[in-house]
């Protein structure tokens, strides 16, 4: 056993932290700390980080790539959670980046991969539907084959940042009559300038547009845009479960955060003393800490194991209880500010997202961030999926 | 020994409901949270129609002199419906306030009591805690209690409606609440809005002409104190109507909604957590009326424990509103996430709840510094 | 609303005090504070309580009863949980009492109720089975009718204290073939000297022998011990449960335990000051405090509401938290004692029941105590049970 | 940066486990209990010829001066069966008091290293927490380190068995920890029980002959508290053994017991608890090897935040074992109730793990008084 970086990885991670502390501007940073990120931040961070080789290191090489380790990797995804460096747009760099560099054509390769590493072309998800979203395998889209064009109808939502997208991949069905409910799928590049498309913003419990749903009535795309083999989008798909394993417990961004709310407790009179001396606190404060603890060391303990394109356990469990810790320090932090917490001002921010009427560091908008932070057990995978996937693929249930 | 509103309360609350529930969507709570004045003007004036504005002032004022039992009946069906309409924060609290002064103006009762106008209770600081002595001054200008106040607040509830503010400042003699004109000289207004769209504004003083209400000093806080105890026991029946209603539409959405070609509610994992669900309510529920029960035998026998209970049952509850805000969102699902539906607003009243006239770890503090944690739990007193 | 008991109730109540704590012995008291009750000590306490009328106080009048008002069943409940009084045998008041007294012959209710209401009797219950324990209908013995009699064979577990059992009531299949499982029940009474009946006793976590399985081999009863009609039994079972709602959420035990640790903790040093004044578990004192005190609340608004012979979901909701709660105080005493909780003596007690080797009032055997409490959210129906019954009667789920 | 044991580390505690897993039942583990020694004698032998007795003491006294790590496995595997073979309390912690005093006589620590003995850790006093000073004094006879105690120890691990017990007094330097032989004069021992079934007794001394073992002051009981932290560490190897093992047998449990006609893993809310359950432990085991991984680091780096380590990560294991026993029990309804089930042996030793070494509240204590709730978590040291 060792707790150690190597050498090695110690100097790896201070370059990573010169590139994410001095390249990325700190207003950036902290507004990702106040949770009042704009498109234009995202971009520019992501090209930043593209331009030191940063955005997409999991990819192929060929593609911009870099062949780290598991424990670099790790190293990678805690240290920009840490800095408040935002993370480069999953739905490029984790999702449909990967897919069209595994399954993709030369001709979809060369057209798309360096646009989506640079964030020149943003992509939106099209998978959940209004009565696919759990059961994704029961979305109702169709793409039917006309000629050299499909022609796509139904609807799609929970489209994060989809006021946004340039591209949509998604999933239609190009086989309606398959037998079983994940066959007949594929995987299709939707350009959203195509007649048709309609976008209905979905404003959120605190207020923020983040997701949106789409309408798609008749609209055509070649046939190019078929990603890999018709029929087989359900394959592809899965293969994004379970891909990301260092991110998703979101370490790096709980020990952020914990460390904000350690500064402000100490900063923060009570009636006696700061908020750092109430034992109730401390008490609070010291079980949030060992749960991150436990946390780190379970995704250090699996970051070596590998992920074979199945709902992975191992990223079930950093999911489960990444989610559930992060959403107890967001609400740790509502306690901390007290009524100075629920305060949101009426100046809007550069993104329409509302900015804090308390002056107070740590309670500014800790009731907004808290319940937007409601969809971390909710998106991608409901706790519940998760429990699912751990009760079936680990213990046999 | 009964724990239970009687006839004529639960008469009230059903006269209420039925006038919110024909009216109240997400989509209307957002339009009225929207609107110039923050709520609904006409329901407002329906439900004032109704008794709801009269509740606390007393009969020389045109009001009804009712107890802590209709307003928790009153409460709890705004609660109900998550209605942002300011009864508590705009009405009962300042009534209390100006009753207990026994100096208020009878203009501003009988306007409160027939629902013409309403009040604002400015106390919170930036960065105070709720219990500090307030940093705005009161300073006299030698004609007995005319002052001028200095200072910021912020956290006041419908400032930019009220005709009146109420108004916390340290003056020579130590604490005291101070009568002030909504349209007085030397206030700078900042609106904004709280987590759940209810308007707050942080208002600044300078130089502003203020009326000391009552006395000052040690015994004024303690008085402004045990109105705010009041709330925080009146807020509870809101919390326990908004945490009743969301758990029955929680149950509905279980029912009605599909997935996997099936109804939620076919999945035990979750019907097992809307039991769970009911059980945390109905035990709430339990509190907040033994709260009300309490508040109402000391406003006969004159106890003074009502700080003491309220934040008992204050941390209570607000842990069990914690609780059942992020389960009903998360039993709804990405639907629960969204403006659109009423499950969004009432997480997001109940978590306002959580962190009003202090907030919950502010309670916390007081309660475990008391001598509460020692003391034998017990509902009947004899 | 009112806070108060009338003046009437306040006697009512002060009565039963003076029987109680004058007259039940104080050592008995003593022994069911610290878990260590013998047989005699129900015996005695029973026949006490009889000798003032207080044993059977539910039963109908001509049978000891007494036409007690909701209110005053509670108070009775809550006195004798909160005195350590034993609660008179369940199996004989609450259970196989009402069930002849409702459903008996006459010539049944002579023989049996004078001698059940004085303990001069003691019954054990024979409803579960191996195989039949949440789901109760499922049961698996039968008594096929021979002439006058019938003949037992099957099994019967988790008989609470049937080493004592003089008589035992049970639920057995008479018509084996009846078409749905809750059909072709009767409900039989078992005088435990008849041949072909084989006692297990089954030691439980803490050593003690609380429980027992019973096997019955061609046993042979007289008609005559059928109770009401041949066949009915599962709607005579169905009678008992929602039929105790004042004692099922032990408000009146969990005060004195409540209060008993308080004690403790005040006597406790720790490294600065006594247990009572640590933060820590003042906090969690009051976190018990507030859930007793919303339990006590539910008991009293739902007291007056009536059962109907279906199980009752405020049943339900009382023995939910009301069990978790009296579990959690037995925990939090488990932790105040620290290390002395664990130790438990050679020395038998009175009735088999180790006692312990701490000489710290509170400490002593708390840890059997706490793992013995364990039985409460799964004997008499366990919380997934209740979960259930609150799930499908209230909620329509 | 790796948290895992190494190839021979896991085949070491496969080894035990094979040893073990081959014996141990509920009936086994009853019986053993119930013995003259309080545990099974060959089963003793067999670990001791693997190496599990000699792993914490020097090569010079027939040891393998084995790490951290091999001590987690061997209580790891230990844990995984619910095994009472005293070798913690009897082998280990009494090898880390001798082996920190450098004054240990070489016929203790071979007879230890070799199985041949076990002795004794003589610590808590009768309603005294752990922290505190003994009331067990050593006084002087003028012959160096040749004292004699007078006092009364309690909850001794297999004080009936012990060759040696190892007391702790308050001398005339102050702390003091003293050798004791077994069969010493002055000694009179009141034998019982935990309740997860190990053997203790409550030793009372008088006038007993004991030798000082290395110093006596301060830094004595630094000394001591620091072995007890290496103990606090490795026992938590034990609750995870016992949990990953009492939740497989859980899960089995599930597929196989059939209620309503079909198995219990029919029931969702079952299901999703025991996914829950798995989580519980694999975040358990994370610390429990955080814990060993700087206990090694700290053992070449003269790192003395050992009694913090311990801490922390007790406070967490501990309550992950109170979650774990009570589910497994509820899970397992009225047959994990039972003695003849091994579940209930796995709780009752979770349940007595929580209270070790003067228990989860006391260790609560010292950790909010400590500045770790404030200090930021990191597994990764640099």
């Amino acid at each position: 056993m060792d707790l150690e970086y190597t050498p090695e990885e110690q100097q790896f991670r201070d370059e990573l932290r010169t590139v994410f502390y001095e390249k990325v501007p700190a207003e950036i940073r902290e507004r990702v700390v106040r949770g009042q990120i704009s498109r234009e931040d995202i971009v520019t961070s992501q090209r930043i980080l593209h331009e030191h080789g940063l955005a997409v290191p999991h990819w192929p090489t060929q593609w911009g790539g870099k062949k780290w380790s598991a424990t670099q990797q790790n190293i990678y995804v805690s240290e920009l959670q840490r800095a408040a460096v935002p993370t480069p747009l999953a739905f490029n760099v984790s999702m449909v980046g990967p897919i069209i560099a595994e399954f993709g054509s030369q001709e979809q390769k060369e057209k798309f991969l360096p646009a989506t590493a640079n964030l020149d072309i943003w992509w939106s998800q099209g998978f959940s539907e209004p009565e696919a979203g759990s059961d994704l395998a029961g979305l109702k889209t169709t793409a039917i084959r006309d000629g050299d064009e499909y022609v796509i109808n139904g609807q799609k939502t929970w489209t994060t940042l989809g006021q946004y997208g340039d591209w949509m991949f998604l999933l239609a069905r190009t086989n309606p009559g398959a037998e079983r409910k994940q066959q007949g799928i594929s995987f299709i590049l939707v350009d959203m300038q195509t007649p048709g498309i309609e976008r209905r913003p979905i404003k959120l419990i605190d207020g923020s547009v983040e997701v949106n749903e789409f309408f798609f009535d008749n609209v055509r795309v070649p046939v190019s845009n078929l990603v890999g083999e018709e029929n087989k989008g359900w394959t592809y798909a899965k293969f994004l479960l379970g891909n990301e394993r260092n991110g998703i417990a979101q370490v790096g961004t709980s020990q952020r955060v914990f460390a904000e709310l350690v500064d402000a407790a100490k900063e923060t009179d009570v009636e006696e003393g700061t908020l750092a001396e109430d034992p109730d606190f401390r008490a609070q404060l010291h079980t949030a800490k060992m749960r991150l603890l436990a946390l780190e060391a379970t995704q250090l303990r699996v970051a070596g194991a590998s992920a074979d394109g199945k709902p992975d356990p191992a990223s079930s469990l950093l999911k489960l209880e990444g989610t559930r810790l992060l959403q107890s320090l967001t609400a740790l932090r509502l306690d901390a500010g007290g009524t100075d917490s629920v305060l949101v001002g009426d100046t809007e921010g550069t993104d329409g997202t509302p900015v804090g009427l308390s002056s107070e560091h740590a309670a500014s908008t800790a009731a907004l961030q808290y319940l937007n932070m409601r969809k971390l057990s909710i998106f991608g995978g409901s706790n519940e999926i998760q429990r699912g996937v751990i009760a079936k693929a680990v213990l046999g249930l | 020994m009964d724990l239970t509103l009687n006839e004529d309360q639960e008469a009230f609350a059903e006269s209420i409901d039925d006038a919110l529930a024909r009216k109240y969507t997400a989509e209307f709570r957002g339009k009225a949270a929207a609107s110039d004045v923050g709520w609904d003007e006409k329901l407002f004036s329906t439900l004032a129609e109704i008794g709801a504005s009269a509740l606390t002032i007393d009969e020389e004022h045109d009001g009804l002199d009712a107890g802590a039992g209709e307003v928790y009946a009153a409460l709890y069906a705004l609660g109900q419906n998550a209605a942002i309409e300011p009864f508590l924060d705009g009405v009962y609290l300042p009534s209390w306030l100006l009753a207990a002064s026994g100096s208020a103006p009878d203009e501003v009762l009988t306007a409160l009591a027939s629902g013409e106008a309403i009040a604002a209770v400015a106390h919170s600081e930036p960065g105070r805690v709720w219990d500090a002595a307030p940093s705005t001054t009161a300073t006299g200008d030698g004609d007995g209690d005319k002052v001028t106040l200095s200072g910021t607040k912020t956290a006041v509830a419908h400032a930019d409606q009220a005709k009146w503010l109420l108004v916390t400042a340290s003056g020579d003699a130590g604490f005291g609440v101070y009568l002030v004109n909504g349209d007085a000289e030397g206030i700078t207004r900042t609106d904004g809005r709280t987590a759940d769209w209810t308007r707050v504004s942080r208002v600044a003083f300078e130089g502003t002409p203020a009326t000391l209400l009552g006395s000052s000093g040690d015994e004024a806080r303690r008085t402004f104190d045990a109105a705010v105890a009041r709330a925080r026991i009146a807020v509870l029946a809101e919390a326990v109507g908004l945490m009743d209603r969301a758990s029955k539409v929680t149950v509905d959405y279980l029912k009605s909604r599909k997935q996997f070609g099936v109804p939620l509610s076919t999945f035990q994992a979750l019907v097992h957590r809307a039991a769970d669900l009911y059980a945390e309510v109905e035990l709430a529920r339990s509190v907040a009326l033994w709260a009300t029960a309490s508040l109402e035998r000391d406003a006969q026998t004159d106890d003074t424990d009502v700080d003491a209970t309220a934040d008992d049952a204050f941390v209570y509850i607000a842990h069990a509103a914690r609780v059942v805000a992020e389960e009903v969102v998360q039993l709804h699902g990405g639907i629960g996430m969204t403006f659109e539906t009423p499950i969004s607003h009432y997480a997001a009243r109940l978590t306002s709840i959580e962190q009003s006239y202090g907030g919950v770890a502010a309670a916390r503090r007081r309660v475990l510094k008391s001598d509460s944690p020692l003391t034998a739990p017990t509902v009947v007193r004899s």
